[in-house]
């Protein structure tokens, strides 16, 4: 499951920064929300988990994106939920959607078979080169904390035509070196990035946005984080503070437009009415 | 009656001390009622394969049935983690748990060499990660075709695969809607095949839809009929997730005195699934029905005589 | 009106001179009518894949569509032989044509690692046979798990891939049922794909059987809706093989002018479609319709609100 | 496909032993059917065309094997036809069956798989060793003949436990050498072949009877076919006219027992009343 399991509220309490309301009456998980429904603009096809990515993805179809076309990681596609669904294998997504499919199917014909523009990833561990690690913290054999492990995320960062992060900024979680490589990202830089991919036949370029809490970074020519936008309300000390290196920052920075009263209507009335993701 | 037995018979009589279990079902048909008999009838050193194992890993190893996972997603999805057997792998508590550690499309290619009798199954994975490090069974494979290099896996063949479903006749014609997992592939891998269903319904209703039949009654040793097998987990049609149960078990977990607490009265405590859906009560077995039918609506085969 | 185009436009603006084209379908839902449409438009060095040539292929070759043939059993299934490609065969009469050889499992596999951007598909035959030897597409792969070693062929990855089917909405999501063949991993590895139906539905008649769905609208150029298109094959359902076709074909394609006259007669001399159902008449139409229903039945998804 | 294109009325003229009724009021066509069926005692699963096969295949299930079951080629299993089928792909042989089942998945899982007991072949050449020719007569790139080509034959040949071969004799068709070997059988003979299947991983153990015509043969421990009974009617002469080798004998030879009443009525009345399979 790519579905990342620290935007859950259940999954254990937030890091400093994520917590509190942005300064104009919208939380940081809308705020991040909207920035990521926006990088969706122009997609076609998103390979998706539930949680936070399920709502961007929804947000986009009803906002800059009406086109986009929904693959479930469990097998659903062209999905009609007539509620919120609330795991990434809800019969309500089953039910009306224009088909269900075999994982075999889903991995070999869709993901492998290229038909996917965006996956999106969650992660316990990101470097600057937008590697991954969801398996463990420390020692692989004898591992501090065991995470969940791959799911279908290894797949989906090498098949993906790119990759979508979203995740809340950390000292814990944005480090210098991961502890466990789950998923590939711009390995050590662009260049070798680049010719590995092609050398090794990926479908994927790569990962090209990753949206936090406190802005947008995009992945420069070096294949580096580099922080794009920053969100209303947070400021760069607060953006240093939640990250294990120093981030390279766009000059000039701009602030990611807040979200729009349709957007937070949106959110707040048809996608997450509970509140259960965006509190 | 063909193949119908008792949960009990069926697994007294097809899981043995050591084998390796497959109980599949992604997200959906988690047959959870045949996980429970093989912790009461405390069966020991399964090697337990599941892409998730979910909670009924987490419970057949908190009961001490596991020697070992294969496996490729570890968590209570959307909740936390599972806590059984975290103990188990960070602190060895009560002992140490081996895991053999795949990705989803690696598992599901497990499989499917299995079922093909394949010696590997390729696949365009696992480039770049430290997987291959650590699990020496995925190895990279030269194509023949041009220079390229992909990776494989090699067959996975349970001892014996639990497939729960809708409905099933009584020589194991097997029919199941909604998200289909990988049960099919892991069916036709296993040695020995259990269908747990739903519906016991005629033959007849299986022959009328041919193309809905997932498992052939040819590869399935027994039909065991139990209604609300899936729980907590849902069958599409009949039943919901029960998102309480799963949050719940969060906190169940967490410590040793409870998980086993729970066990006791959920597991050991009751003979078979209807007392353990008795215990659970018909007022929470009610929410859990879907609020209303949504008919697929019927094709028409055609009379050729 | 989503993708839906008329037999012509859909061929005219997706079938290109020098093509590899798959018109799938093993013995069920090999679509007559779109073979007929190329034909007529004079496509010209195409490369024609499919596991069973079957008689449509022996008619675009005929009529000088094909450079070559992909292919796994060539014959009249019951009857005989497919005069007008043997005749190029063995006498290069009017001229020679390429055959590349598989076996059935072999184009299955070429067609999966296509779908499945595989660079190999592997497969346990070919074995001391002397296909490998005529056909040097077919080479042996070492298995990096023991010293085993197998057969593996390449993805085939048609340029465009038609499929008949019963049902499809107007976005292309594609329902049917009865023997399924390959046509999902043909459509799934190709550039382009046309789909015809019997039957164009309302997205809510897909939507209500998700599972029945066997391609997704995703992958689908064009819907063409060709009722009596698969004739002389059949639809599960709606018409039966029209086996004296099959058996008339032997006569008629033994010689290579009634062959041409037939395609003048049946294939040049119609518009399309419709006009060649009315030539063939209501009555041998109504001989082919099933003798009464046999309904698949009706499952519940359950409404989840 | 696997059905002996030969054994079709349509497919041209039947060989000179081949024609004419045997003694005693039922055809060679029934003889061998008769006879075909017979082996099929104690089988289970059996991979099969239409044609001759089928019918033999449904005259054992109504006579020495009830439990036998069918795998179409064409994705069928557990059919129940209301009618003959006229092709492998017949529509009477999908409505009413217990599954219907993909191509990949019937070539995978059913026969890869392992769980096809018996598997049919026709051919246009054997030899002694029971290896097979249904691809072209001469050259291959410039052949006398272009025959059908393998179909399914080749992976029925390695994968189904057991292979029966059914197929009227002539000097064109049981041949010393046969032009291309299509599906393996005893190979150069039974020892070689056994070490090459235990190394190359075969499950089949190869042909085990071939019914003509005019007599039954069994592979003998060196491989070869053995004549192991002689159709009533028929001579130990029109055996060897027909054979392009001199076949090995068993000594006593016996007569294989004429058609019951039974199973010609079971054949004129349910299999084949139209006497299309069998005159």
């Amino acid at each position: 499951m790519s579905e990342p399991r620290r935007d859950v509220p259940a999954a254990g309490g937030s890091t400093p920064a994520a917590t509190g309301a942005a300064p104009s009456g919208f939380t940081r998980s809308e705020m991040m929300i909207v920035a990521a429904a926006r990088e969706l603009a122009g997609q076609r096809v998103c390979f998706v988990g539930v949680g936070l990515p399920n709502i961007a993805v929804n947000l986009a179809r009803l906002t800059v994106a009406p086109e986009l076309e929904l693959v479930y990681e469990s097998g659903a596609f062209g999905a009609k939920p007539a509620r919120l669904p609330l795991s990434i294998g809800d019969p309500t997504i089953v039910t009306g959607a224009t088909a269900a499919v075999s994982m075999f199917e889903l991995f070999s014909f869709y993901l492998q078979g290229g038909l996917v523009d965006v996956g999106f990833l969650g992660a316990a561990q990101i470097d600057r080169f937008g590697n991954i690690n969801s398996t463990v913290i420390g020692d692989y054999e004898h591992p501090k904390t065991r995470l969940p492990g791959s799911g279908g995320a290894c797949e989906i960062a090498i098949n993906a035509r790119q990759v979508f992060v979203i995740m809340r900024q950390s000292k814990r979680s944005f480090v210098d070196r991961i502890d466990f490589r789950t998923s590939p990202g711009n390995l050590g830089g662009a260049e070798s990035a680049a010719r590995t991919r092609r050398e090794e036949g990926w479908l994927g370029s790569g990962p090209s946005v990753v949206v936090t809490d406190l802005g947008i970074y995009h992945f420069d020519e070096a294949g580096e984080m580099r922080l794009d936008s920053i969100h209303p309300g947070a400021t760069l000390e607060q953006i240093r503070d939640t990250m294990g290196w120093q981030p390279k920052v766009a000059d000039p920075l701009p602030t990611t437009p807040e979200p729009s009263a349709e957007e937070l209507r949106l959110i707040r009335e048809e996608l997450d009415p509970d509140g259960a993701y965006t509190k | 009656m063909g193949k119908v037995a008792s949960m009990r018979d069926a697994v007294a009589a097809l899981v043995h001390d050591g084998d390796v279990v497959a109980i599949e079902g992604f997200t959906h048909l988690i047959c959870f009622a045949a996980g429970h008999e093989i912790i009461r009838q405390r069966k020991r050193d399964l090697a337990l394969a599941r892409l998730t194992p979910d909670l009924i890993y987490d419970q057949m190893v908190a009961a001490g049935t596991a020697r070992k996972l294969v496996f490729s997603w570890l968590g209570n999805p959307g909740v936390g983690g599972l806590h059984a057997i975290r103990r188990r792998v960070e602190d060895a508590d009560p002992a140490p748990l081996e895991l053999e550690e795949y990705s989803h499309f690696g598992m599901v290619g497990r499989y499917t060499a299995g079922a093909s009798n394949l010696p590997f199954f390729p696949l365009r994975s696992y480039f770049e990660t430290d997987l291959p490090k650590v699990n020496p069974l995925i190895r990279p494979v030269r194509s023949p075709f041009g220079d390229e290099t992909v990776y494989a896996v090699p067959p996975l063949k349970p001892d014996v695969t639990v497939v729960h479903a809708q409905r099933a006749d009584a020589n194991g014609n097997t029919q199941m809607w909604g998200l289909l997992g990988c049960q099919k592939e892991a069916a036709f891998a296993a040695e020995r095949v259990i269908v747990v269903v739903e519906t016991l319904v005629d033959e007849a209703v299986i022959r009328a839809d041919p193309n809905r039949t997932v498992i052939p009654g040819l590869i399935v040793d027994a039909v065991v009929v139990e209604p609300w097998g899936a729980h907590p987990s849902y069958v599409q049609g009949a039943y919901d997730r029960d998102n309480r149960f799963y949050r719940d078990w969060e906190a169940i977990s967490r410590d040793a005195a409870s998980t086993a607490a729970w066990l006791d009265e959920w597991v050991y405590g009751v003979g078979g699934r209807a007392e353990y859906m008795e215990k659970l009560g018909t007022e929470r077995a009610a929410e859990l029905r879907p609020s209303g039918s949504a008919p697929s609506g019927s094709v028409d085969y055609g009379l050729y005589e």
